[in-house]
């Protein structure tokens, strides 16, 4: 209670200093590890492995991004198939990873409505259920997966990724969508009823655009599910048509002679990009999953 | 459907009638039924190209040069097709498991040694017996790659590659620390490393890729081997639990210098298989144990900084004067189900037999470009390759290691790769000191028997 | 009076007549809304798990297709005595306690920070979601060159500030391995966490820290009272997912150690993956498989029972 | 432009029945109030007008057109909503024009009816902004304008002043009430204020747990309430009410209970005689009560409870033997707390009720 007595501007600031030390030990850890393959895409191959460590490239260089323009030079260098199919692989990754996340909200934005809006039998179970889909490992379907896409013809196309991924995103999505589409007002709906909109059209013109953030952060949740998968990759895909950034990464990761700065390269031309998507859309992931972020 | 579905959302008050309620219904029990037809129609539909294609994969070892001779053999033969498929060598088995297993593998493929015979009884492979060629180039081959790639006494593959283990190590560094020959026994191993540790050359001069992995590791079955040790019997029983195995003794061999005299490496535990190859070429370890052919690269200027450093020497022994390693042969098979089998008969005894002079082209291709090793008993006498041979290792020592190598006989258990497994991560216990050689010898036997019984 | 009572109640039944379809009317209409969604994952995946669920009661392995046989939970009941099994269960348990705790208490921690209002916050949120674009096995290979023993960053970073006297091959202890595994997973998994907790955060009325600080009540105390109630149904979401992702984790492990030393970080996972694709025993594979998945399903009751009041909950 | 009317209207969500019976008719361009307190019904009511909820049983006219059947989008019913539903994502002009776009009204024309509505309301400075950057009270209008600007045969409004402030709810009251005469349409108006019922409509519905009590004027709704519910719910400060009974001497009829005993006019007599009741309230309202610093004839003795200013009036508390009885008089009032005063009830302005059931024994025990 003494300490009521003592003028505010003498009180140390423990408050604001224990933020910026949290602030900084995470900002630390959270970029440290990406900023050592960051510098190091941008070193030589013997400064990259120095010891002690150089911090920050000495004699940076653009080599081992140019390795990804100019492969056939690279590979009397590096002597890596991954090198040649980094381009394609980010190509095919964009594209699938895109159009899982739409597929994704369409079916989605459907059975998330239902939930947030009707009450009905069953809705708990068909949750579980949906959910439950998603507690089966992989591994434990991938065989069974892989016939069926085989038998629809669609191995080693990107019909067969962007289906697997969207059965995996999609029980999450949902769940994540329910709970937004629950913070748009019900008046708003009504609203829309009463100015002569049909259900589709409220839908269309009303209730999406305001649930934006949610659909925003949904998709970019889906992008990542098929941006990061691995083992449905490795195995529906065969070829360049297909093959997706981390299947080309897990080459890097056996592949012989691989050199550690064009490793490094590859692995930050896979980040880029969803990192861009992000970053873009940042301020409406986190909204979006802010129930009540809808207001006025 | 989706009219269905318009129609209902739209008027969300309609409700539905009991008709269309059944016709939900009836769809939702159809999915399922499909689902199991559409997997019956992949079953049958076996691994075809029905414009006679022969689909070919492999894992991905240099695909350009692989490339490169299949558009030459489809220049000579210009009615077949051929689409090559490289796959990941880290998952290439699993790969062409799923394949086979959806009805939808290859035609003609690369087969491990150590997975031919699960393949056979998988009932992938077919025998090749009585095809035209085959004897002659069983005949032409070493017995033990001929025995290899039989199985039940039939024969299923056409030699892609052989080779066996060795010591591999930097001259330079050696001679730095005034050694002149490699060590020949396992003792004389350690007093070396310890030599160049103390002339303060490197920390830890031996180095082993040590990583838990899908594929085997070699260098432990040459140690093994190489002091004229065995770790399974004729019928296949383990034995590395019995006074003559020499298995023990090894691992106490490992532990002790990792341990005790500290030369190998304790970060060994974190090599995959790929990464040893840039660490010795970058001197990063003054010993290993690696394969023949891998000199071809470590000695490659083009490719290597230690080049011309890099030797190859006996797999170093107990007792300093048994010699043996082990061997392994890659080879090519023929699909049990293909459409296309003259094609891709064709297609492999291009690649693993004789051309039209009678010569193994394909094989002398591939040790000129890389070194790897032949299973054709006559190119030892070839001009060209004799002279390829001097420029990357001592043809003495190459020509015995294929000498005294065996092959594992355990591959022709179902069970191998469990095994393997098993091995692995008790080898990785001795290495990081958790467990004793007695208690990981014994540990090996158990997993060995329980594996054992598992398949009877 | 009577009389009312009497009309009151035909017109009740006779509204209860057509209230019959209109509720009907409603859960069909929900369901025709699921349709889509359900059409999708019956089609794509009731066939494969049926199909899982079939094969993981046979013996069934590629190599002895003359052994295939119906052995009923023979596959379940062997996994008493399957030491492979067990200690990778047990990996994994501790796997998944590591991974779920520290997550939970970085992603609350850093949603918290964020939440607060300081110099910077912008870049930080923008950098939390960092490792969230990193797939798990480019995740793999890049903490492999961190902790590498010979040229990795945190060689470099202990030695240069005199903690440690020389390199160390951090992955070559089993303690090592399986802390350092789990921090790459943590990091790995982070943003998603903290996205969904800050959203919750967000939803937090401030009109309710402002009662409560008008309450006397202390830091701690406002997190209990007012904070970790709005946050449950986030952490919720966090834990379930969570537990799923690190029971099932792979790629990150799979690159990063392989399931070493020994069996330090043979996870559940790692080891179903093999059994499958490595020894083609499908059978036993599937039976792991829907091991993991019972476990994760009980794990996530749990959680739901654990956070909500029993009866009342909804997920 | 269209006379609603409700026929024998039920609704129920699952067991629970929120509209009972409900059979009304609002006239052609009526000011129509549906009052009540929470949980009445009248917002469901108005819900079931509008067409966002299906009445369980009965039917719904506009006009002779039966429309129970029809979605919200379908019937010709404008509505400003409690909490405005202006589209975040739109404009106020987009907000104002968006039914009319629906209606695929030509786009010149939406312009200029938009352009109309907002200078009815006074907003054209607005039309650019998004609803977040309007204030409560510019909110409010813009709900209105989008009512407004279409020509809809009903224009249903569910507590719209409900979320403004004091002064500014006084203002829109009257804006209202002028809205509708020069708009010369159907209003519906659902409110829990009593003030805004009575000031504002043509005629009060009553509701209380999915009944209607009673509907009509307002005058009539004050003077005559149909029950003591009515009698308590409309009105502020609310009506004092009396528990007693009926005690019959000498042919004249009196009240006693609570310590009051109260002589009533002899016309009381005729009126209790079919209903022979015996146990009823009396009900006074507050501003009819009499006070007097003497004693008077027929007056009761009490003592001021406590005194509070409302502005215009004093509202007094006096507590007479225990029952405490509030008496609005004009100002200035001096008396202090427990001071002596003496009040008496007007016999034309009493009211009786059945102590049974609340029913109304007479509107007004000298009618």
């Amino acid at each position: 209670m003494t300490q009521v007595g003592v003028p505010l501007r003498y009180r140390i600031p423990w408050r604001k200093f224990v933020i910026y030390l949290l602030a900084v030990f995470f900002a630390l850890f959270l970029v440290l590890p990406f900023y050592w393959i960051f510098s190091m895409s941008f070193k030589h191959e013997v400064d990259a492995n120095a010891v002690p460590p150089q911090w920050i490239p000495m004699d940076p260089t653009l080599q081992a991004y140019l390795s990804f323009v100019h492969p056939d030079e690279a590979q009397q260098l590096v002597g890596s198939r991954a090198v040649a199919d980094t381009p394609f692989a980010l190509g095919n990754s964009l594209v699938v990873a895109t159009l899982t996340a739409l597929l994704n909200l369409i079916l989605a934005v459907f059975a998330a409505y239902s939930f947030s809006r009707i009450r009905f039998r069953g809705s708990q179970v068909l949750m579980m259920v949906y959910l439950l889909t998603r507690m089966v490992p992989g591994i434990a379907i991938i065989i069974p997966f892989y016939l069926l896409m085989r038998a629809l013809g669609l191995l080693d196309t990107y019909f067969a990724l962007i289906l697997s991924y969207t059965t995996f995103a999609l029980p999450v999505t949902i769940w994540i969508l329910k709970d937004f589409f629950r913070t748009v007002p019900r008046e708003l709906e009504d609203a829309a009823r009463v100015d002569r909109c049909g259900w589709f059209r409220m839908m269309w013109t009303v209730f999406l655009p305001i649930s934006a953030p949610g659909l925003v952060a949904a998709a970019v949740f889906s992008f990542m599910t098929a941006w990061n998968e691995f083992m449905f990759a490795l195995f529906l895909t065969s070829t360049r048509a297909s093959q997706t950034i981390p299947v080309i990464a897990a080459n890097f990761a056996t592949d012989l002679n691989t050199q550690y700065t064009v490793m490094a390269a590859s692995g930050v031309l896979a980040v880029l990009p969803p990192l861009i998507l992000v970053l873009i859309f940042q301020r409406l992931i986190v909204q979006g999953m802010a129930a009540g972020s809808v207001k006025g | 459907m989706s009219r269905l579905n318009r129609a209902a959302t739209a008027y969300p008050g309609a409700a539905l009638n009991r008709r269309q309620l059944l016709r939900l219904a009836s769809l939702g029990l159809a999915l399922p039924a499909a689902g199991t037809l559409l997997a019956a129609c992949g079953d049958d539909g076996g691994s075809t190209a029905t414009d006679g294609t022969v689909k070919f994969e492999g894992w991905d070892f240099e695909p350009k040069l692989v490339q490169q001779n299949i558009d030459r053999f489809t220049g000579l033969n210009s009615d077949i097709k051929v689409a090559y498929t490289p796959i990941t060598s880290a998952q290439y088995v699993q790969k062409i498991v799923a394949e086979f297993t959806a009805g939808n593998g290859p035609d003609a493929l690369y087969v491990y040694d150590d997975v031919l015979t699960g393949w056979v009884e998988a009932g992938y492979l077919q025998p090749i017996d009585g095809l035209p060629g085959v004897d002659d180039v069983y005949n032409a081959i070493y017995a033990s790659n001929a025995a290899t790639m039989s199985y039940k006494g039939k024969r299923y593959g056409l030699p892609y590659y052989t080779d066996s283990q060795g010591l591999v190590y930097n001259a330079e560094i050696l001679s730095k620390a005034g050694i002149t020959a490699p060590p020949k026994s396992l003792d004389e191993w350690e007093q070396q490393a310890v030599k160049i540790k103390n002339a303060g050359l490197m920390q830890y001069p031996i180095g082993f890729y040590a990583q838990r992995q899908d594929t085997w590791w070699a260098w432990l079955w040459a140690l093994v081997f190489g002091s004229g040790g065995a770790l399974f019997d004729d019928q296949l029983n383990p034995v590395m639990n019995t006074a003559g195995s020499k298995v023990k003794d090894v691992l106490a061999w490992l532990q002790h210098a990792t341990f005790t005299s500290k030369v190998i490496d304790p970060a060994s535990l974190q090599i995959v298989s790929a990464a040893i190859d840039p660490a010795m070429m970058e001197g990063r370890y003054a010993y290993t144990i690696g394969a023949r052919y891998s000199l071809s690269m470590y000695n490659d200027a083009a490719k290597s900084k230690s080049a011309g450093k890099m030797k190859m020497g006996m797999v170093p022994s107990l007792d300093g004067t048994t010699l043996g390693t082990v061997s392994h042969t890659r080879m090519y098979c023929l699909a049990k189900d293909t459409k296309v089998k003259d094609s891709a008969h064709k297609l492999i005894s291009y690649l693993g037999g004789f051309d039209n002079e009678k010569k193994p082209y394909t094989a002398k291709f591939w040790f000129m470009q890389e070194g790897l090793g032949f299973t054709f008993k006559a190119l030892a006498q070839d001009a060209e390759v004799q002279a390829k041979l001097g420029k990357f290792i001592d043809p003495a020592v190459y020509a015995k290691l294929a000498d005294v190598a065996k092959a594992r006989n355990v591959i022709a258990a179902p069970w191998y790769h469990e095994y393997e497994t098993e091995q692995q991560k008790v080898v990785q216990e001795v290495l990081s000191n958790q467990t004793t050689p007695d208690a990981a010898a014994v540990a090996l036997e158990k997993a060995a028997n329980t594996l054992k019984s598992k398949y009877q | 009076m009577a009389t009312t009572t009497t009309t009151t109640a035909t017109r009740i039944v006779a509204g209860g007549k057509q209230r019959g379809p209109r509720q009907l009317g409603d859960t069909a209409r929900a369901y025709l809304l699921n349709a889509p969604a359900l059409t999708v994952i019956l089609l794509l995946v009731a066939y494969p798990i049926g199909y899982s669920f079939w094969v993981s009661l046979h013996r069934d392995n590629l190599k002895q297709p003359a052994a295939k046989r119906f052995i009923g939970l023979g596959n379940y009941t062997s996994l008493i005595h399957d030491d492979a099994f067990l200690k990778s269960l047990k990996v994994s348990a501790l796997f998944v306690v590591v991974v779920l705790s520290l997550t939970v208490v970085l992603s609350l921690a850093l949603a918290l920070l964020l939440n607060e209002s300081f110099m910077g916050r912008g870049v930080l949120r923008s950098l939390v979601l960092l490792p969230w674009a990193m797939p798990g096995v480019v995740n793999g290979l890049m903490w492999r060159t961190v902790f590498d023993a010979k040229t990795g960053a945190l060689n470099g970073f202990l030695t240069s500030l005199g903690v440690i006297d020389s390199y160390q091959a951090w992955l070559s202890s089993s303690t090592g391995a399986f802390l350092l595994t789990a921090l790459a997973q943590v990091w790995n998994t982070l943003p998603f966490a903290v996205i969904i907790l800050l959203a919750g955060l967000a939803a937090t009325p401030s009109e309710l820290y402002d009662a409560a600080k008008v309450d006397r009540a202390g830091v701690f105390q406002r997190f209990r009272q007012v904070t970790l109630p709005w946050l449950l149904h986030p952490l919720l979401i966090v834990l379930i997912l969570e537990t799923m992702n690190s029971f099932r984790a792979f790629d990150t492990i799979y690159v990063l150690t392989g399931g070493g030393p020994g069996d330090a970080t043979d996870t559940i996972a790692l080891l179903d993956v093999r059994t499958v694709l490595t020894y083609t025993d499908f059978g036993l594979g599937s039976a792991y498989a829907w091991v993991i998945t019972a476990i994760t399903l009980v794990v996530s009751v749990g959680y739901v029972s654990l956070l909500y009041r029993k009866g009342s909950f909804e997920v | 432009m269209a006379e609603v009317r409700l026929e024998g209207v039920y609704k129920s969500f699952g067991s629970t029945t929120v509209v009972e019976d409900l059979s009304l008719t609002i006239r052609d361009r009526e000011f129509l109030t549906l009052v009540g307190p929470s949980g009445c019904g009248k917002s469901t009511t108005l819900r079931m007008i509008c067409g966002l909820e299906r009445a369980s049983a009965g039917n719904i006219y506009f006009d002779s057109r039966q429309v129970g059947y029809l979605p919200a989008n379908k019937r010709d019913v404008a509505m400003v909503f409690q909490g405005y539903a202006l589209y975040p994502h739109k404009t106020v002009e987009e907000n104002i024009g968006f039914a009319l776009k629906m209606m695929r009204v030509p786009r010149a024309e939406i312009a200029e009816r938009v352009g109309q509505a907002a200078r009815t309301l006074g907003i054209e400075e607005l039309l650019a902004r998004k609803p977040r950057e309007l204030s409560g009270g510019q909110r409010q209008r813009v709900a209105l304008g989008r009512a407004i600007v279409r020509e809809a045969g009903a224009y249903l409004l569910d507590e719209p002043l409900s979320n403004l402030d004091a002064q500014l709810r006084v203002v829109m009251r009257a804006e209202l009430k002028r809205l509708h005469a020069d708009l010369s349409r159907t209003f519906i108006y659902v409110t829990h204020d009593q003030v805004e019922a009575m000031t504002m409509s043509d005629r009060i519905a009553v509701m209380k747990d999915g009944v209607l009590q009673q509907c009509a004027a307002p005058e009539e709704i004050y003077e005559r309430p149909a029950n003591m519910f009515v009698a308590a719910f409309m009105g502020s400060p609310p009506m004092n009410v009396i528990t007693g009974e009926l005690r019959e001497e000498a042919g004249t009829v009196s009240f006693h209970g609570q310590g009051i005993a109260q002589q009533l006019p002899d016309t009381v007599i005729t009126r209790l005689d079919g209903a022979g009741e015996r146990k009823v309230v009396l009900g006074v309202r507050p501003e009819h009560v009499m006070l007097s610093t003497t004693a008077q004839p027929g007056f009761h003795p009490g003592k001021v409870f406590v005194a509070e200013l409302l502005g215009a009036d004093v509202l007094v508390t006096v507590d007479v033997n225990g029952a405490l009885i509030k008496a609005r008089v004009p100002p200035p009032f001096q008396l202090g707390t427990d001071t002596t005063v003496h009040i008496g009830f007007p016999e034309h302005k009493l009211h009786l009720f059945s102590d049974a059931d609340g029913r109304a024994l007479g509107s007004r025990v000298a009618a």
